[in-house]
């Protein structure tokens, strides 16, 4: 058994403790914890959004421009600057509808590019790898293809929200609901482990680094 | 009214449609509109942070005002970020720092790890709490979870075979069903959101 | 992606060259790859062949690349070491080598080329029509209702769980907790957790309850807390709005989640609503917020959550289920007319995947080509 | 009776405690399970013992951040052994993102100190001449068609600074088609892009080391030799670690092998709990139908 002498292990081993106490109960440890984490997580996002966004993307960019008389290049860099500054004006209710344009600017950004790559990445290739090919009658893997379509068309049927669920229709949906159980019976099964290797790490990180019982 | 709220539909709905357009436009003027784009949205939402900043301190400074139990909690987060920050931007070395970056490893990344790591205790308490054969279906759900899982350890390789078919068939075949719903829903909002019809992340008011 | 189409081409184009090496524009993109034909060599000790571009002729020609067999007879320029953009003017030079990398035989140089780039990329032809269709139906049938239809919506229970889930806090005197999720503004599903925030905030306000909203991102935070203080202002009761109640955490995930956490053991909220993206803390939110006895509603599109969800929530709204909310809650025309769309878009994709499964069942024991799959994969081709 | 009215109202508390002793116990005890190997694994592991014959290098990609490191760490750890004592020219390398490198820098000094700097003929490891350590370069997919064209030119220079030229091991070592194996060790989709750009383009075969959450996307890959074998999860690194030792007649700790231990015990441990659950719940409910 070795301790560590590193202050920064004895730091990292008191906070994952305070963590893994709130599994007993909420107390003053952890609540301690949870606020440094909190806070030095915000610290840490500022320090980083001016390191890598603010310098990098508009303070040098407009200093450049402006030193080299580039008028195009600041006027480039200062509208999206600008349009950023607009978020102050929430803190002026009379004022404060302002702060949509940047919203405005994001959104449109977002739903414009997602669109085209939602119909490939969501529905063409899920498509495409449902639809039966080369059926085999004779080989067991068709017929499970088979099976992967109806699955795909009756949990769809689950998702029709114009029709009543009765008939064949809620028939179907109910086959489909069926699918949706089993797979996240299987999801949650097989996540089981990845989890666990979490606690292991961390139990390793006390044992070795920490308490020095382990190799 | 225009620049209240007919001007933030406009741009959401041309900077929408250009970017729908612009997908299908291999030659470098739309490459270098959509590297721009994503430069402004970059830009300008870096200030959006400062928002986050000011609701932050309202809240903790009005607790440490109110001198209570919770006064000191408040204070610790306030410190907490400020020190971190100020190391982080007037620190030597900035980010990448002697002292920034270990503060990082042994508070941020440890702390990380842990919430993280907890998960393994509650994936084993939902397990127990939820796991109930209430109906036919719970049941299947409940018994491909401990098939999967019994896959998993050392000597349920035997279930390999069987595991491997429900998560290439049934479970592929659920996930594509939820995938394409998702995916048409999507494509649905997003085109309202260009249209215009819906509106709500402008927040209210007129 | 670019190594599909590559490779895609590569497949498509093995044909000879008519004497020496010639260049042509790779089609569909950007300018920044050409391809280069030659004949191949009838030196028998040949084991592959150097390929040499020259950018500009006071350079002259450097190394591009190395073929180890002596069939191959074309070559896809694109090497992100050397890019190539449109407008540059390049020619190739194909040399012949033996196992010992000597240089045996000059095969030819190519013409200077242009490289240009396209206006419309053919091959996303079948992702244009597909988005011209969704945008068609969507626009009809917004069109077709407004003329004064009604239209059904079936139940979607976890919705309307939601009255009783906040009269149930009111009862208890305990707040209500509304979690956003770790998603963004622009994700689809915050934009949907957002919408029903409104008509729960009015709820809560008029049955003069507290609603708790902790927010990830700060532009999310933004539009929730107008949310919130607009819901407050319809119920006619601006006054009871207090800032405290919508507030941000922080941006790292688990920040966010230990604090929240916390929120639930010390508020101790009878109700919670976890609706928008999730990720890996599904489980850590619902498993806690069940430690408090709380009633719980969740709803998202992470496919990976939802086993989560709906083990340790009393509702769980899947999928698209949550995306219809808006339209379900307020039973807006307009909103439920988009809904009818997507049944409808739904409709054909099944229609199309189970004829087309057909077809092929049919192809298999009767045309027996391969011309169907062919066009299978040519329409829903992705690259 | 009493039994099944306290499984019903079991404080969650105890099952966590449960845990928690089911992951610290085998870690401390060095307890393990028998292994049975799978064919990927089996696959993997003859491939790269199959380099001892042709010399030509292995390549292991530390691919993987230390979020994933638990259960992928052992891979790099197994592989690495194998290599040393099998007596195959290796390279570590810490892969396209600056994330690795650490990551790899702990597999060479955990392996090299478990051996004490000897392969198991005898002879001691010597740098440059059994394994060298790669340094981060950026240009992410630009590195691969580097490695591809020029690998020394790539590089430059080693981990430690020296210029690659010097090193023996470079002298067979030309361009990735010269390389025998690429393991790319990876949490995230990037094995993929290994597979695409090593494998289909330059023709090097490529093997995967991954979570047990991606492993079961893998298994097409498999099928189509796309990749030649992979290790999947946890599982998969306890697998290689009981080929290292049965082959190789090496004894050393088996990391994997223990956390698999842990592992057994809580996967058990959750299905015996949820089996009792359903159990009390039935008990619970006939009791109530009677009295009713």
């Amino acid at each position: 058994m070795q301790l560590s002498t590193s202050i920064w292990v004895w730091i990292a081993a008191f906070l994952t403790l305070t963590i893994y106490s709130f599994l007993y109960k909420d107390n003053p440890l952890y609540r301690f914890a949870e606020h440094v984490f909190v806070g030095a997580s915000v610290g840490w996002s500022i320090a980083i959004v001016w390191h890598m966004t603010a310098i990098p993307y508009i303070g040098i960019p407009l200093r450049d421009a402006f030193v080299q008389r580039n008028w195009p290049g600041l006027i480039y860099v200062a509208i999206p600057t600008l349009l950023g500054c607009l978020y102050f004006f929430r803190f002026f209710p009379k004022q404060s509808w302002l702060a949509r344009w940047p919203i405005a600017l994001m959104m449109g950004y977002y739903c414009g590019i997602s669109i085209s790559p939602s119909i490939e990445t969501n529905i063409f290739t899920q498509v495409q790898g449902t639809i039966l090919t080369g059926f085999n009658p004779t080989s067991l893997s068709s017929w499970w293809a088979l099976l992967l379509l109806i699955g795909v068309v009756s949990t769809l049927f689950y998702f029709f929200f114009s029709l009543k669920h009765e008939g064949i229709v809620g028939k179907t949906s109910r086959l489909g609901i069926w699918f949706v159980m089993i797979a996240f019976g299987a999801s949650f099964g097989y996540t089981v482990m990845a989890r666990v290797s979490l606690l292991i790490g961390r139990i390793q990180f006390l044992l070795h680094d920490w308490l020095g019982i382990l190799k | 009214m225009f620049l209240k709220r007919t001007l933030p539909l406009l741009i959401v709905f041309l900077l929408g449609l250009a970017m729908i357009i612009q997908f299908y436009i291999p030659h470098p003027v739309s490459q270098n509109f959509y590297d721009s784009m994503a430069e402004w949205v970059r830009i300008s939402g870096a200030f959006a942070l400062i928002l986050g900043l000011s609701s932050f301190f309202y809240v903790h400074t009005r607790k440490l005002a109110r001198k209570n139990k919770d006064s000191f909690y408040s204070g610790v987060a306030i410190l907490c970020l400020i020190g971190m920050a100020g190391i982080g931007i007037f620190g030597r070395g900035g980010i990448n720092g002697w002292l920034f970056s270990n503060l990082y490893r042994s508070i941020i990344v440890p702390l990380d790890a842990t919430m993280f790591s907890l998960l393994s205790f509650y994936i084993a308490s939902a397990a127990f709490k939820a796991f109930k054969a209430r109906n036919a279906m719970a049941f299947a759900l409940l018994v491909t979870a401990i098939i999967v899982m019994l896959g998993r350890v050392s000597f349920g390789s035997f279930l390999d075979g069987i595991v491997e078919w429900i998560l290439v068939y049934p479970n592929t075949a659920a996930q594509r069903g939820i995938i394409l719903g998702i995916g048409l829903g999507m494509i649905a909002t997003s085109l309202k959101i260009i249209l215009g019809i819906e509106r709500s992340y402008l927040g209210g008011g007129d | 992606m670019k190594i599909l189409t590559i490779s895609f081409a590569l497949l498509l184009s093995f044909s000879a060259v008519s004497g020496g090496v010639s260049v042509e524009d790779f089609p569909n993109d950007d300018g920044s790859s050409l391809i280069v034909r030659w004949n191949s060599t009838v030196n028998t000790e040949a084991a592959g062949y150097y390929v040499y571009r020259q950018d500009n002729p006071e350079d002259g020609y450097f190394l591009l690349s190395r073929i180890a067999s002596p069939a191959e007879t074309l070559f896809v320029d694109y090497d992100p070491r050397y890019p190539l953009s449109a407008g540059m003017n390049v020619s190739y030079k194909i040399v012949a080598i033996s196992h010992e990398e000597e240089e045996l035989e000059i095969l030819g140089e190519s013409s200077v080329f242009s490289s240009s780039a396209s206006f419309f990329n053919g091959t996303k032809t079948n992702t244009f029509f597909a988005t011209v269709i969704a945008f068609g139906l969507i626009l009809y049938f917004i069109n077709t209702i407004k003329k004064g239809k009604s239209l059904f919506i079936r139940k979607i229970a976890g919705l309307d769980a939601l009255d009783e889930a906040v009269g149930r806090a009111t009862e208890m005197g305990r707040p209500v907790l509304y979690v956003t999720g770790l998603g963004y503004m622009e994700d689809i599903a915050t934009v949907a957790s957002v919408n029903i925030l409104g008509p729960v905030a009015k709820k809560v306000a008029e049955y003069e309850s507290t609603i708790l909203v902790p927010n990830f991102d700060p532009i999310v935070y933004t539009v929730t807390s107008e949310v919130v203080k607009e819901a407050y202002l319809e119920a006619g009761r601006p006054d009871a709005y207090n800032p405290d109640q919508v507030f941000f955490i922080s941006e790292h995930q688990f920040a966010y989640v230990a604090a929240v956490n916390g929120i639930m053991l010390r508020e101790k909220p009878a109700t919670n609503l976890f609706l928008g993206m999730f990720y890996a803390e599904s489980l850590l939110l619902a498993e806690t917020g069940n430690q408090t006895g709380a009633i719980q509603i969740a709803g998202t599109d992470a496919v990976t959550q939802l086993p989560f969800f709906v083990t340790s929530c009393d509702y769980t709204l899947i999928g698209e289920e949550l995306y219809a909310a808006s339209a379900y809650l307020s039973r807006d025309p307009v909103l439920c007319a988009t809904i009818k769309a997507q049944d409808i878009e739904k409709g054909l994709l099944m229609i199309l995947l189970v004829s087309l499964s057909i077809l092929s069942i049919l192809n298999v024991f009767f045309f027996k080509s391969d011309i169907v799959w062919r066009l299978i994969s040519a329409f829903f081709r992705v690259e | 009776m009493k039994f099944w009215l306290f499984m019903d109202k079991l404080d969650r508390r105890w099952l966590f405690l449960a845990i928690g002793l089911s992951v610290i116990i085998p870690s401390i005890t060095n307890m393990r399970f028998p292994v049975t190997t799978t064919p990927p694994t089996l696959n993997l592991w003859n491939f790269v013992d199959s380099l001892k014959y042709t010399k030509k290098p292995l390549i292991i990609i530390c691919d993987y951040s230390p979020s994933t490191s638990p259960e992928l760490q052992p891979m790099a750890h197994a592989l690495f052994r194998h290599a040393l004592e099998a007596d195959i020219p290796v390279f570590l390398y810490g892969g396209l993102y600056t994330e690795g490198f650490g990551l790899a820098r702990i597999a060479e000094e955990t392996v090299l100190e478990e051996i004490d700097y000897q392969k198991a003929n005898g002879d001691s490891v010597i740098y440059g001449e059994d394994y060298v350590f790669l340094p981060f370069v950026p240009g992410g997919l630009a590195v691969i068609a580097g490695m591809g064209e020029d690998f020394i030119g790539t590089f430059r220079v080693d981990a430690r600074g020296d210029s690659l030229k010097n090193l023996p091991m470079m002298d067979n070592v030309r361009r990735l088609e010269d390389i025998g194996l690429i393991v790319d060790i990876a949490g995230s989709a990037v094995s993929r892009t290994w597979m695409v750009y090593a494998g289909t383009r330059y023709g090097t075969p490529v093997g995967v080391g991954t979570t047990a959450v991606s492993a079961a996307e893998y298994y097409t890959f498999l099928q189509t030799r796309q990749f030649v074998g992979m290790m999947g999860g946890m599982k998969g690194a306890a697998e290689y670690e009981e080929l290292n030792a049965s082959n190789l007649n090496i004894e050393v700790r088996k990391q994997a092998g223990i956390a698999m231990a842990s592992q057994n015990f809580v996967h058990l441990l959750i299905i015996f709990m949820v089996i009792l659950g359903n159990i009390s719940f039935f008990v619970l409910k006939r009791n109530k139908e009677r009295r009713l």
